[in-house]
C-alpha cells in the first residue's frame, strides 16, 4: 500500500512500523454505522462524558472513503446487510470493525427470520463488544482494543 | 431522453426485484398529471438514493427521490432495513418475556414502550394495578418523553448544521440516564415496567435526583429557546419547510406531534386517559402553521408539559404497593420469592406460562408515546403466548406523511423535515 | 513592481512554512475549542495536551489507501486537491507582516488576491465533477453557485477600502490604517467582506458544499487517503489566509489601534517583532471566530445563500460603495 | 350476548345496520373494545359511509391475523378513530386462504397505503384497486409471508441471500 511498496523491501524497519502504527492507532476515525439501539449509546460516546474525542476518534467520517473502524451497532438484517458490505468494501484498507452489541455480534435477543446472526458472517470483525446496548464504557474499551491490536501490526516488511 | 430509461440505467447487485419495483414506483408517482417530452434533453432526472446509510436519515431509512437541481421532484421512501419481525417473536414468547423486546421498538423512549405493552395486557387479562405503580410509570414515561425530544431536538438542530447543539442536549440526556439508573437498573433499556405493576419501588436517592433534575432542567430548556427562539438561520430553515395542512394530516393519519403542529389537538393522554392522567392537569401543546417550525415549537412546549406532569406525579406519589399482589397475574416481589416455597413456585409458574387472558379475547390499548400514539392490539388463544400482537408504531404512520410532504421540497430541506418528523426506525420497521 | 531582495526570500520562506504548520495549529485549535464549547476535553493523548494529534492525522492519512473512482476523470481527481493548496500557499506572497516585511510589493496586489482567492474554488468544483459521485457533483455546483455569487460582494468590499486608499498595493492599505483602520471608517464594508470571506472559505454557515449532514461530504466524499487530507489542511489555510484579509484589510494589518497617534518610534527590530506578533494576533482572533461561529451556527441552505448573496449583500456593498466614494469626493 | 356500547357507538352501529341490513355479520364487545365484522364486499362502501357520515376520519391503523382455520383463514382489521365523538370502532373482513384478495381502501383514507402494504407483506393479503402493492420490509426478492402461521421464527434458510465476502462478487 502506498508508502510502503515505494521505499521497497527491506529498507523500512520496525521503528518505522512503530511511528506508522502509532499514526494510526491514534487516529483511527469511526465509521459510525448506527442501525439500532446501540447507535444511541454510540453518540454518548462521543458525547461531552465519554469524548472519544480524547483517543483522537471523534472525527465521524460519514464517508466511508475516509474512515478506519467501523463500528456496526445495531443487530443486522438481511436486507441491510449488502449495504454494510458494499460499505465495508468501499472503506480503504487499512481498515478495523467493532461488532457492537449483543444483535451484531451473535444476533442477540433477535433470534428471528429477519436479522443476521452476527455480523461476522459477511464481515471481518476485530472487536466485539458485549451488553444490550453496551455502555459507552465498553465502546471506548474496545477502541482501546483497536489500538492495542494496530500497535502489534507488522505492516512493513521486516529485513530477513 | 425518456423518462422510463432511469430504470434501465440501474444497475442493481442485490435484491434485483426489489430495486426495479422501487425504481419503477418512483416512476409511477404522479405520472397522471406528469407529462414529459420525448427527446428533450434537458428533462434528464437524476436519482439520488439517500440511505439507507446516511449521516441524516435517523438509522436506516432510505430515500430515493428525483431531482430537479436542487429540488425534489418525487420521492419514495424504502424502509425496512431494521425489520427483524417483532410481532413473529412476541408469538413465540410469553407477554413478560415480550418486554425487552419492547425497549428496542422506539429506543430513543423505551419506558413509554414497556408502560403500552403492559397496559394493553393488563387490559386484556384484567390485572389491576397499584397506584403508586401507576404514577411511577407516569414519572418514567414523562421522562422518557423528555429524553426523547431532547434527541430530537439535537439531531434535527445537527441537522441543520449545528454540531455542538446536539452535544449540549446530549449532555441533558445523561442525566436522564443516570435518573434511569437509579430507577431501574440501566441506563438506556430500562424494563422496568412489569404487567401488574412495576419491578422495583422508586428510592430516595432517585427521587431526589428527579426533583434535582427538575429545578436544573427548565433553566436548560430556556438556553435552548434563547439560542435558537431568535436565531435568523434556525428560522429560515424550519419556516415554511415541509409544511402539513391539517386536512392532510388527518387523511395521511399523522400522530403525535407532528399532528398537534399541524392544527389538531389529538392527544391520547386526554382523549383515552390511562394511568392517571386525568388526576394531573397538563395541556396539549398544539400549532396552526403546520411547518417544521410548529413542530419545534409542540416539541418544546411539551417538554415544558412533561416537568409540569412530573412534579405533580411527585406530590401525589401515595405510598403502597407497586406490584399487584395476586400471584397468577404478576411476578410476586423477590422477598417472597427468596424466603417463602409458595413464592417460589409462583415465580416459577410465572416465567414458564405467564399470564393468560380468557381464550378468544381481544384488546387494544394505545399511549402517547414521544412520537404519537402507540398502540398494541393482543389477540389471545388462552394460553400465556399471544395469539396475534400487533404494535401501531407512530412512526410508521408518520413515515408515511413524510413521504408524502417532501415533494416540491429541496435536498437540504429532507434532512431538516426528517428531523422534524422524528421516525425512528425500529419502531417504524417493527 | 518592487525590487526582489533577500528580505523577500526569508519573508516567503517563513511565511509559507509557518501557514503549512498554521493549518496543523488550526486543526488542533479547532478539536480544542470545539471540545471546550461542547463540553469536552478534546484530543489529549497523544503527546502532551495532545498537540501531536494533527501529526497523528496526517501521518495516518499518508498511509492510507488511496482510491481512485474508475468511472471517474481520474487526472482531474488527483489534481483537484492541489488547487485549494496552492491558492493558498500564493496569496502569502502580496501580505505585509509588518513594516517593511513583505515578499513582493505588487502595485496591483488586491487584484492579485482577488483573483488567487478565487481560484480555490474550482478544486472544490473540479473534485465534485471528477469524482462521478451524485454527492460529490452536488457539493461542486453548490461550490461553484456560491463562488460566482460572492466574489461580487467580497469585490466591492475591497473596493471601498481601495478608494480610501487610492492604491492596489496591499502594502499602502496596510500602512494607511495606521491612525485609522478602515473597519471604523467603513464599517458596513468590513462586515461584508467578513461574511463573503466565510462563504468563501466554505466554513459554516456556508459550509452546504461539503454539508455533512445532507451530502455526507460533499465534494470529497470520494476522497480518501492523502487527497482527502489536503482538502482537509486547505479549509484550514484557507481560514488563516482569509484571517490574514481581514486583518489587512479591514483592522489595521500590523498596527496597533490608533498607533500612529501615541506609538513612539522603535527600533526596526522591536518594530518588527512588535508588528509581527500584533498581525499574528488578530488572526489567531479571526481564526478563533471561525471555529466558534462553526460550532454554533446552523448552517444555510443553498437558495437562502443565493438570496443573502445576491438580494442583501451586492447591493448593500454597491451603495456603501457609492456613498462612501461620494463622500469622500465632496470631502476632497 | 348483550352489549355495552357507548351513544356514540350505538349510533355508528345503528346506523351501520340500517344502511347496510345484510352486510354487517357480527357486532361484540372484547375487553371493552367494539368489533365489528362486515362483509368483504361491502368494505369501501361501509368505510365511505363511516368516513362521511359517521365522522371517522381518522384510520388509526390496518392489520391482518391468520386466523390458521381451512375457512376463512386470514382476517384484515381496520383500527377507525372517530375525533368529533372519541370513539374507536375496529372493523373486520376475511377472506379465503386461497386467493386472499380484499378491496383496496386508499380512496377513502390514504393512509390506508403503508398499511395494507404491510398487511401485503406478511400475510400474503392483496388488495384491489391499491396505487401502489409492493412489499414494504421484507425485500420484493423474498417469496414467502413471514406472520403465516406456518412460517418457521427463524426463518427459511437460504431464502434471503447474504452479501459475498469478497469484493468481487457484488
Amino acid at each position: 500500500m502506498g508508502l510502503e511498496s515505494a521505499l521497497g523491501q527491506g529498507f523500512l524497519t520496525t521503528r518505522l512500523d512503530t511511528v506508522v502504527n502509532w499514526a494510526r492507532a491514534n487516529a483511527a476515525w469511526p465509521m459510525p454505522m448506527g442501525l439500532a439501539c446501540c447507535a444511541i449509546e454510540m453518540m454518548a460516546f462521543a458525547g461531552p462524558r465519554y469524548d472519544a474525542a480524547r483517543f483522537g476518534s471523534e472525527v465521524m467520517r460519514f464517508s466511508p472513503r475516509q474512515a478506519d473502524v467501523m463500528i456496526v451497532a445495531g443487530w443486522c438484517t438481511y436486507k441491510m446487510s449488502h449495504a454494510i458490505r458494499r460499505i465495508w468494501d468501499q472503506m480503504p484498507d487499512p481498515k478495523w470493525c467493532i461488532a457492537m452489541g449483543a444483535c451484531a455480534s451473535t444476533g442477540g435477543m433477535h433470534r428471528c427470520y429477519g436479522v443476521v446472526q452476527g455480523v461476522d458472517n459477511f464481515l471481518p470483525v476485530d472487536a466485539y463488544i458485549s451488553g444490550c446496548p453496551p455502555r459507552p464504557d465498553a465502546v471506548l474499551h474496545a477502541l482501546m482494543k483497536i489500538q492495542d491490536k494496530i500497535k502489534t501490526e507488522h505492516s512493513v516488511m521486516l529485513d530477513t | 431522453m425518456k423518462l422510463t430509461d432511469i430504470q434501465s440505467r440501474v444497475h442493481s447487485t442485490f435484491f434485483t426485484e426489489h430495486q426495479k419495483q422501487l425504481y419503477q414506483s418512483l416512476e409511477d408517482k404522479h405520472t397522471t398529471i406528469e407529462e414529459y417530452d420525448d427527446g428533450d434533453p434537458l428533462t434528464t432526472k437524476m436519482v439520488l438514493n439517500m440511505g439507507p446509510q446516511h449521516p441524516a436519515t435517523h438509522g436506516v431509512l432510505r430515500l430515493v427521490l428525483q431531482l430537479d437541481g436542487e429540488t425534489i421532484e418525487k420521492n419514495k421512501l424504502d424502509i425496512g432495513y431494521l425489520h427483524r419481525g417483532v410481532e413473529k417473536i412476541a408469538e413465540n414468547k410469553t407477554y413478560q418475556e415480550f418486554m425487552p423486546y419492547t425497549d428496542r421498538m422506539d429506543y430513543l423512549s423505551p419506558y413509554s414502550n414497556n408502560v403500552a405493552l403492559c397496559t394493553a395486557v393488563e387490559k386484556i387479562a384484567g390485572v389491576p394495578v397499584p397506584e403508586r405503580a401507576q404514577y411511577i410509570r407516569m414519572i418514567g414515561c414523562e421522562l422518557a418523553r423528555i429524553s426523547s425530544h431532547l434527541l430530537w431536538l439535537g439531531t434535527m438542530v445537527m441537522d441543520a448544521g449545528a454540531i455542538s447543539f446536539f452535544i449540549w442536549t446530549f449532555k441533558e440526556r445523561e442525566k436522564i440516564y443516570d435518573i434511569m439508573d437509579r430507577i431501574a437498573g440501566h441506563r438506556f433499556t430500562v424494563s422496568h415496567a412489569r404487567i401488574g405493576g412495576v419491578a422495583n419501588d422508586i428510592t430516595d436517592e432517585a427521587t431526589g435526583a428527579i426533583k434535582e433534575f427538575m429545578e436544573s432542567f427548565p433553566g436548560e430548556l430556556k438556553d435552548y429557546h434563547k439560542l435558537l427562539d431568535r436565531n435568523r438561520i434556525f428560522f429560515d430553515r424550519n419556516e415554511g419547510v415541509g409544511v402539513l395542512k391539517t386536512e392532510d394530516a388527518l387523511q395521511f393519519g399523522a400522530t403525535g406531534p407532528t399532528l398537534r403542529g399541524s392544527g389538531f389537538a389529538l392527544d391520547i393522554r386526554k382523549v383515552f386517559p390511562y394511568l392517571k392522567y386525568d388526576d394531573v392537569e397538563f395541556k396539549v401543546p398544539t400549532r396552526l402553521e403546520g411547518d417544521n417550525l410548529a413542530r419545534y415549537y409542540v416539541r418544546m412546549e411539551e417538554m415544558h408539559e412533561s416537568i409540569r406532569i412530573i412534579k405533580q406525579c411527585l406530590a401525589k406519589l401515595p405510598r403502597g404497593p407497586i406490584r399487584t399482589d395476586n400471584a397468577k397475574q404478576a411476578y410476586p416481589s423477590k422477598d417472597e420469592v427468596y424466603y417463602s416455597m409458595e413464592g417460589m413456585i409462583h415465580d416459577f409458574m410465572m416465567t414458564d406460562t405467564g399470564i393468560c387472558p380468557p381464550e378468544g379475547a381481544e384488546c387494544y390499548h394505545a399511549v402517547e408515546s414521544p412520537k404519537g400514539e402507540l398502540g398494541y392490539y393482543i389477540q389471545s388463544d388462552g394460553t400465556g403466548h399471544p395469539w396475534r400482537l400487533k404494535i401501531n408504531a407512530p412512526s410508521f404512520t408518520n413515515l408515511q406523511v413524510l413521504e408524502n410532504i417532501l415533494d416540491g421540497e429541496m435536498v437540504a430541506d429532507t434532512v431538516v423535515i426528517i428531523g422534524g418528523v422524528d421516525p425512528v426506525l425500529g419502531e417504524a420497521d417493527k | 513592481m518592487a525590487e526582489v531582495t533577500l528580505t523577500s526570500y526569508i519573508v516567503l520562506g517563513t511565511a509559507l512554512f509557518m501557514l503549512l504548520n498554521s493549518a496543523a495549529i488550526t486543526v488542533y485549535a479547532e478539536r480544542r475549542v470545539a471540545a471546550f464549547i461542547q463540553n469536552r476535553v478534546g484530543p489529549n493523548r497523544v503527546g502532551p495536551l495532545g498537540l501531536l494529534q494533527p501529526i497523528a492525522d496526517v501521518l495516518k492519512l499518508i498511509l492510507k489507501e488511496d482510491v481512485t473512482p474508475t468511472a471517474g476523470k481520474q487526472f482531474l481527481h488527483t489534481i483537484a486537491p492541489v488547487i485549494p493548496v496552492v491558492t493558498a500557499l500564493m496569496t502569502v506572497a502580496v501580505i505585509p507582516f509588518g513594516d517593511g516585511l513583505y515578499a513582493t510589493d505588487i502595485n496591483a496586489g488586491v487584484l492579485y488576491l482577488l483573483a488567487v482567492a478565487s481560484l480555490g474554488v474550482y478544486g472544490v468544483t473540479l473534485a465534485g465533477w471528477a469524482s462521478n459521485s451524485k454527492y460529490s457533483l452536488l457539493g461542486g455546483l453548490r461550490a461553484a453557485a456560491q463562488m460566482v455569487s460572492y466574489e461580487l460582494p467580497l469585490g466591492m468590499a475591497v473596493a471601498s477600502v481601495v478608494i480610501f486608499v487610492g492604491s492596489l498595493s496591499v502594502v499602502d492599505i496596510a500602512l494607511a490604517q495606521e491612525n485609522w483602520w478602515f473597519v471604523f471608517l467603513n464599517p458596513v464594508g468590513a462586515i461584508i467582506f467578513i461574511i463573503a470571506a466565510f462563504a468563501e472559505s466554505n466554513r459554516t454557515p456556508f459550509d452546504l458544499v461539503e454539508a455533512e449532514q445532507e451530502l455526507v461530504g460533499g465534494f470529497h466524499t470520494e476522497y480518501s487517503s492523502m487527497k482527502f487530507g489536503m482538502f482537509f489542511l486547505a479549509e484550514y489555510m484557507h481560514v488563516v489566509i482569509n484571517s490574514m484579509l481581514m486583518v489587512t484589510f479591514f483592522f489595521g494589518s500590523y498596527h496597533l489601534p490608533f498607533a500612529g497617534y501615541w506609538l513612539p518610534e522603535l527600533s526596526p527590530l522591536v518594530k518588527g517583532i512588535l508588528d509581527v506578533s500584533v498581525f499574528a494576533g488578530k488572526t489567531a482572533f479571526f481564526v478563533f471566530l471561525f471555529i466558534w461561529v462553526r460550532w454554533t451556527i446552523p448552517r444555510f441552505k443553498f437558495n437562502q445563500v443565493m438570496k443573502l448573496g445576491w438580494s442583501r449583500l451586492l447591493p448593500i456593498s454597491i451603495i456603501n460603495f457609492i456613498v462612501l466614494a461620494a463622500i469622500l469626493f465632496f470631502l476632497a | 350476548m348483550s352489549l355495552e356500547l357507548s351513544e356514540t357507538l350505538q349510533t355508528t352501529v345503528n346506523s351501520l345496520t340500517e344502511h347496510f341490513p345484510d352486510k354487517i355479520i357480527e357486532v361484540y364487545q372484547s375487553s371493552g373494545d367494539t368489533f365489528i365484522r362486515i362483509e368483504t364486499d361491502a368494505v369501501v362502501s361501509i368505510c365511505t359511509h363511516l368516513k362521511n357520515e359517521l365522522h371517522y376520519i381518522y384510520l388509526s391503523d390496518i392489520f391482518g391475523i391468520d386466523r390458521y382455520t381451512s375457512g376463512e383463514r386470514f382476517e384484515v382489521v381496520y383500527n377507525l378513530l372517530s375525533l368529533r365523538d372519541v370513539a374507536r370502532v375496529f372493523l373486520k373482513v376475511r377472506c379465503e386462504e386461497a386467493a386472499p384478495e380484499v378491496d383496496s381502501v386508499t380512496s377513502v383514507w390514504s393512509c390506508a397505503n403503508w398499511f395494507e402494504r404491510e398487511v401485503y407483506d406478511m400475510f400474503g393479503v392483496t388488495f384491489r384497486n391499491h396505487p401502489d402493492l409492493r412489499r414494504i420490509f421484507m425485500p420484493e426478492d423474498f417469496q414467502y409471508f413471514p406472520l403465516r402461521k406456518e412460517f418457521p421464527l427463524l426463518g427459511i434458510p437460504g431464502s434471503i441471500e447474504l452479501p459475498g465476502t469478497t469484493p468481487d462478487k457484488d
